[in-house]
């Protein structure tokens, strides 16, 4: 087998030295009859699998054969060429986490770069190196705001993203923990509503699961005078223009990075972002990297804190996060570098812009209707007399990926509302253009008509 | 020349990007929002040219120690060669132009590696169902947890503690933690194997579950496996496999074999993908078919020869991630899996084993301490012996002795097992993991892997030879390494004391 | 501009320290009329020109849309993923020819390589780090056997790809030298025939341009006899296999090392080889890397011979080569390291037996006969009662590139022939499939019915 | 450490490929071959395992210094950044994927992106008709000059010199006598430019071509170029345009508005694209309409709006490569020019002209005899200071001194631009090309490019004031350089007298 290296003469010599004189003698502390043979396909070339995958993906609609306005949580934004190429590199890809702190300093400074550009982004003060997805972000918030605070209750606004209040539920079911909604209207988290006492944390998605900018300094204040910490789960582009959790007052930081520099696959290369005032760093979830010196007086990086992980606290840990999404941080970290300030900024007008334009080119639709009248970032929901089922389907075949069926999305979530039978949730980015937006309305004139 | 942070090339109104224009020159839509939704100081990010990214981010890379580039063997991480194959397939498959929120119909490609992906993954641990869905081993654990707990709550029962052995990885016990259940030790014979006996008095009608590696941390089969798993099932709890050492049994042995019920595998390990540099990887999770309800959504049926994601099952956990977890990594596992087939696999364990078995060998002659028979992918030295006082002599044969400092109180300075790690870097070797698993004092945990040669190995064992010469005869050098590196040892404990975990100067 | 990182200041406190006050003023000495606006196209952003060139490529219609058995001088063959990952590392292709030695001991190593691998391949004893292709190192080897033997006619084998032929004449006929054919009968070069004595080098391909396998042994020995040298131009992948050119005794092995990790890319990734005997090395034309020691004795690499090149030698140089291919070189080398001597047998091997295949197949069929009677190696020539420009088109309409039409190929060289204007060159390699082979075959049948 | 030859990882029956399988495994084809067909020794090829071309190439990579990890201020190279987006539009182009023989209609798109370029090239030349075929700028030349050779046959003449200047690059002379033309020498002035009272009487019936590089290989514009293109015209000849520093006018001035009738241009250099460790680069032909029909076939030729490679071109010189020249390398230049558009390619030539002034008069500070006035994208010093006796002070004064050793006879050792060349690598910085043009002595030829950052420049100040001092201060350490490198200073000399050319411990 061409990965295992050996020749007939070093496997004989090696046996030798072990002492046995088979590969089978080598599993005699195994009791024998447990001793079995896979019903798998058997091994082909290379070339053969590349064909076979290559058949596979055939099977596939690519988002390329289509105008697409579908969000949901994964947008597809501009990827700066050296973002793949660099983040690539094997010997990013293949190391794995920097125990040796001296043999790894380069992947020590990307982490380091990475949370300090995500500190920066989010106006918060520190970050650790990733967590799984946006999803597990909020509950790791969670949990970080549960532990701080020995509350046992989490106020959720139901403009958080629908999939990460199930995961939420998922994570906080088995200890025991509280979940219950905050005060919702028009699409807005209401910005005036009392939180109880047993809050721990209020967590709120800005831009909301509906596309809309949430007032964030409102809330910050209910909840800081209720004694609760505020969890804001944000999209990282939004950043670009948007008020940052921390300029809002925010405790913790938490979302998705996949619109930095990664490909939608499938919502397969995520990565959770998280960061938090440095009150709370100690509590923090995960890997976090620091500054160090060595007895030289020069300055490297390691792992730091590590007594709040697993491998030191076992079951007190903060986390049970041992493997992160590093690559995927890294490919951020080469994103924000590319993008600076003034590209965050740009990208970020550019999908203002984009989502207002298609919004008035469908408006014009007669049978069209905004479900909410509030700002909206890159996202925005409409309504038509017609399924929104039958819509996107009649849509998709003209070539079209209309969006994200609300009624389906936020079924078991508090976001579920009557409303949204017949909603559609469409998004723009800086990758839309004119043609696009034509084509929507057009297509969407003919499947209304 | 060691690569200064991004952050210190960083000059105000410098830029690495470029954007599709505006389509709308005249109108501010920005301005049309209210002014608290707007940011006031715009977010501290380098400044930088593309010559800059790509310089810093090469050289960065060239600063990193890799499978790529050097031998690895990290104890407990399976640091195999990643099959660049892989990489290729996966970009011809097309996976980066998919969106989780397409119809069904779109993706019926995927949808059908997700479920031979399952099915094999089925056939490779005995088992009968699969979710691909966990991230990484530590969320599979969490998801076998939980599976366990909601399918004991389904019976009626109120089963809280899960047994852990003290050698377990850090993340078992803390999965635990997260699924709710209490953490219960179980302790280790002296060779370091489940005790077998005192597993009787643990064993109680609060009991869910034992989580257990096999091979173990130590890289021992737990050869009593089967009686353990008896004892288990006949106090009505389950068997929980982590799948982190497959590696010494994949194609060859099978946890279902064996009596586990659930089980997690590491894509990333076992299956070669690349690690990342702290990850992506994937801990797809296994189960019997009576616990197959249990698990997270989405799940894949059938609907008329078409697959459909299906989240409508009351029994499920609840979705554990916000898609479909680190799909890239299950797509090269997948790809791995049929490069190698049946029998490759089996020549995966056979090779790791002896890999494993011939460096073990070769390590005992300068060693005494290391595993004493037969281990499996991986083994333990013990490097007590570096230490010279006859005090620590002594001291190397007993167990869990521990210590901060070099130094034995008088005058002789001891080499630890870190010192011999760090030397090993200036040797150009990745060292094995060190001082886990805690059970043995000053140890390495040593796992070759098969897609190393013979030469690398011999290399390697020459390079330990020859750090147990110098801490004979010159510690100084062993306990001052690495010499070669651009940083030297760094103050892990001033680090964590005053933690500086951004560039500050970029703050305004 | 974003590949011009200045900023403003930068620019103003550059201008002061160069001494003028505008950007303008540094171009103070060209005549000011000079100036001009270009009319061309204005800049656009990366995503706009990967969307152009991705358009200008959907244009086309790439070889994955056939069943292909198309050769002729460039052959897809399996290239192993890592010879693409491992040559295309940044840092090989953005350095430049290793001038500084010391600098560039990873590119002089690969080239030292690359230079044993090809003497090994070859069955020669030297090699120089490439020419532009496969036409300009036969070029080139005549070139070392003119300047060799002081004689001016070169005699050539009308089984040398006529492209070549034409780029040998392009090139010698400057400089006055003849070229003459050598007598060819049956697809396969005269073994027998006697040489001139003003001919410095006889040039003969293996498998020639008919896919036959050429007698090396016999010429060989013929133009040893008359003084000439002989330049063996050789397919790479069936030297796992086929006698080399060191073993027939050639001087001079040449050719085009595409089929060694590159792809077909329309010819536009190749790179020419070129291997000799000890007794040619001073007068080889381009770079050549050789070992050398440092003070300390430490071995290394450098460009050596550099007094037979153009920089020192100028008009008396062995070549005006500069300028190279070393990144297909380098491809060649990781695919050479990956194939060692049992990967090229088997590759080779495995043309065979496709090719064996295909024309089994396609004899099988009423109307198609063979063109010349005589073991091939992945090439083989057919004829039909039917124009091969009209067979060629009818198989192209189901989907297979059906091979090359001889009769417009051989236009204007030495293997120009009446027999070949119904003549179709076809070819197999190890990723022609049965599957590939069935499908010709019965397209075929359906055309000639 | 340093990485060995792959040679030396090579063990008998280890291998790194996978292949499809056999389709008939019962015939044997190879034995039906002659057996005089057959190979007798298997080539001597490396035996490894994927880790080891993995690890060894990855190793290599790093042990090489390009424009991705260095400044690289090669003069008259162009080592400018290569932009990533044309790698990536390259793939998505799907170039690969073509082959030569595909019929016409198959490429179209391809064929598109040529008749662009060809237009674009013509437009950026002020010329008429491009070939893009040459392989690089020295085939570009025996190309241009060829098609002169024709033109001039054709006319019925039979001119057979080309004029050169003294300080021409070496390919221009080489390709001169490939083209079968008889070089003559002319004498610069004491600046370097061409001396335009001299040329008169160079110009006869013989003369073929003047050929020029303009701004010239010192970096200086011939600025008296008009008045030469008369003469030249006058004489009954042509003017050649070597584009190898055409990077200080892009965009801006033309050369076919000097008077220029042939040209050839480096895309390797002006267009960004990589140059591989030694190539491919691209060297494209521009002439005026009337040298058109002599160009190498292919043409490109429009039927019915569909674009058709014609070779039935009576008066080309043929064709000049098996296929089209490096493709990949043109739409890589296509990619650029679309990119940079009319205003980018003024913004590069403008800004490679200030990087160059900026650092010069920074330099000039340091070293008196660098270019006294305004250079455009590169300029010369010359390091004959750095000698210290006073006879070698004089001599720095002098152009083309020249000498190997270091001494002068008189004890004190002479720094030279080679030592300062390796003292460089020690700093970090890839060094400037030494020693050539010839004309200047102890001469450094300093290219910055347009696409580095003035900090850049500012530490290339600074690591030359700080050798400038060592020169003085402790000239062994610099004549002894470099110190860091894997390898000292190697004795080229002795490499070129007992020439090892390969591995040879591999030939049986
Ligand atoms: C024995 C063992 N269990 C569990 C884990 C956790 O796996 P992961 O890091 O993928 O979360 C590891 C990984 O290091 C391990 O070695
Ligand atoms: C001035 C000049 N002319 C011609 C050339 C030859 O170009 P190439 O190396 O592409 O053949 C060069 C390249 O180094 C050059 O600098």
């Amino acid at each position: 087998m061409v990965f295992v290296p050996h020749t007939e003469i070093d496997r004989k010599a090696m046996l030798d030295a072990a002492g046995v004189d088979s590969v089978e003698a080598l599993f005699a502390p195994i009791p024998s009859h447990l001793a079995t043979q896979l019903d798998l396909p058997a091994g082909i070339s290379e070339w053969e699998v590349e064909r076979l995958l290559a058949e596979r993906g055939a099977q596939n609609r690519k988002l390329s054969e289509f105008r697409r306005f579908v969000g949901g949580g994964i947008y597809e934004h501009w990827i700066p060429p050296e973002v793949p190429s660099l983040a690539g590199r094997r010997e990013f890809m293949t190391a794995y986490t920097p125990y040796q702190s001296e043999a790894s300093q380069g992947t020590l400074k990307a982490i380091f770069e990475y949370q300090t550009t995500i500190a920066a982004l989010t106006g918060m003060e520190a970050s650790n190196a990733s967590v799984y997805d946006g999803a597990t972000a909020v509950v790791e918030g969670c949990f970080l705001a549960l532990r701080h605070t020995r509350r046992n209750a989490i106020a959720v606004s139901p403009g958080l993203n629908p999939r990460h209040q199930q995961v939420l539920r998922a994570y906080l079911e088995p200890q025991g923990f509280e979940i219950r909604p905050l005060e919702f209207q028009n699409g807005k988290t209401n910005e005036n509503q009392i939180i109880g006492n047993d809050v721990a944390a209020v967590v709120i998605q800005n831009p909301n699961a509906f596309g809309i900018i949430e007032s964030l300094h409102g809330i910050v204040e209910k909840a800081h005078e209720a004694g609760a910490l505020v969890v804001a789960s944000v999209n990282p582009i939004s950043l670009g223009i948007l008020a940052s959790p921390g300029e809002a007052g925010a405790d913790i930081a938490v979302g998705e990075g996949q619109p930095m520099g990664l490909p939608p696959a499938y919502g397969g290369m995520c990565f959770g972002f998280m960061a938090c005032t440095k009150p709370l760093v100690r509590k923090l979830p995960g890997r976090i990297v620091g500054e160090a010196q060595d007895k030289n007086g020069r300055t490297g990086y390691t792992l730091t804190l590590q007594a709040r992980e697993q491998h030191i606290r076992r079951e007190k840990a903060t986390s049970n996060i041992c493997t992160n999404q590093a690559l995927f941080a890294l490919h951020a970290t080469v994103y924000l570098s590319c993008m600076g300030p003034q590209g965050m900024r740009e990208v970020a007008t550019l999908c203002l812009e984009r989502t207002a334009l298609l919004r008035e080119r469908l408006l014009k639709i007669p049978g069209v209707e905004t479900v909410f009248d509030a700002p909206v970032f890159h996202e925005w929901a409409y309504r038509t007399p017609r399924p929104a089922e039958q819509v996107l389907a009649a849509l998709h075949e003209k070539g079209i990926l209309g969006g994200v069926e609300l009624g389906h999305w936020t079924q078991n979530s508090f976001s579920q509302d009557e409303e949204l039978s017949n909603a559609i949730l469409t998004c723009a980015t800086e990758l839309t253009t004119n043609e696009d937006i034509e084509a929507y309305g057009s297509a969407l004139e003919e499947v209304l008509r | 020349m060691s690569e200064a942070l991004i952050y210190q090339r960083s000059r105000p109104g410098r830029y690495a990007y470029t954007l599709p224009p505006r389509l709308d020159r005249e109108r501010d839509f920005t301005a049309a929002l209210p002014k608290d939704f707007i940011r006031k100081n715009p977010p501290a990010l380098p400044e930088v040219s593309k010559v800059d990214v790509v310089r810093h981010m090469t050289r960065l890379s060239q600063e990193t120690i890799s499978i790529d580039s050097h031998f690895y063997p990290l104890g407990s991480c399976t640091m195999k060669h990643n099959p660049m194959i892989a990489d290729r397939a996966l970009a011809g498959f097309g996976l980066d132009g998919l969106h989780p929120h397409q119809p069904d119909g779109d993706v019926q490609g995927l949808l059908k590696v997700f479920t031979e992906m399952e099915a094999y993954l089925a056939e490779v641990t005995g088992l009968d169902a699969v979710s691909l869905i966990p991230s990484a081993g530590a969320q599979g654990e969490f998801v076998g947890l939980a599976v366990i707990r909601k399918a004991i709550q389904a019976r009626g029962e109120n089963r809280h503690v899960v047994l852990v052995p003290d050698t377990a990885h850090g993340t078992n016990p803390a999965s635990a933690a997260l699924a709710g259940l209490k953490v219960v030790v179980i302790p280790s014979t002296i060779e370091g194997l489940v005790d077998v006996d005192a597993l009787d008095s643990y064993l109680n009608d609060d009991v869910a579950a034992l989580m257990l590696t096999n091979p173990n941390t130590l890289g021992l089969f737990e050869k009593d496996i089967e009686t353990i798993a008896q004892k288990v099932h006949k106090a009505g709890a389950l068997l929980y496999y982590d799948g982190a050492n497959l590696n010494a049994l994949v194609g060859r042995y099978r946890p279902g074999d064996m009596g586990f019920d659930v089980c997690h595998l590491n894509l990333h390990k076992t299956f070669a993908t690349p690690h990342g540099g702290g990850g992506p990887g994937s801990g797809p999770v296994a189960v019997r078919a009576e616990l197959e309800p249990f698990l997270p959504v989405p799940r894949i049926r059938t609907v008329n020869g078409e697959y459909r994601l299906d989240f409508n099952r009351p029994d499920s956990i609840g979705p554990i991630h916000g898609n479909w977890g680190n799909v890239a990594v299950v797509v090269r596992a997948y790809t791995y899996l049929r490069l190698l087939g049946h029998d490759g696999l089996a020549d995966v364990s056979a090779s790791a084993v002896l890999n494993a078995n011939y460096l073990r060998a070769q390590l005992a002659k300068i060693f005494p301490n290391t595993t004493p028979g037969l281990c499996m992918h991986e083994f333990t030295v013990s490097l007590t012996c570096l230490s010279k006082s006859p005090a620590n002599e002594s001291a190397s044969k007993s167990h869990k002795q521990s210590g901060n400092g070099n130094g034995n109180g008088n005058g002789a300075p001891h080499v630890r097992a870190m010192d011999v790690a760090k030397r090993l870097l200036d040797l150009g070797i990745h060292p094995p993991t060190v001082y886990f698993p805690t059970f043995i004092s000053e140890g390495m945990l040593i796992e070759p892997t098969e897609t190393e040669t013979k030469e690398t190995l011999d290399n390697f064992v020459a390079a330990m030879q020859q750090i147990k010469r110098e801490a004979a005869e010159q510690p100084e050098l062993v306990i001052g390494a690495p010499h070669t590196t651009q940083v030297g040892r760094l103050d892990d404990v001033g680090a964590a004391r005053n933690p500086v975990l951004t560039f500050c100067c970029t703050f305004q």
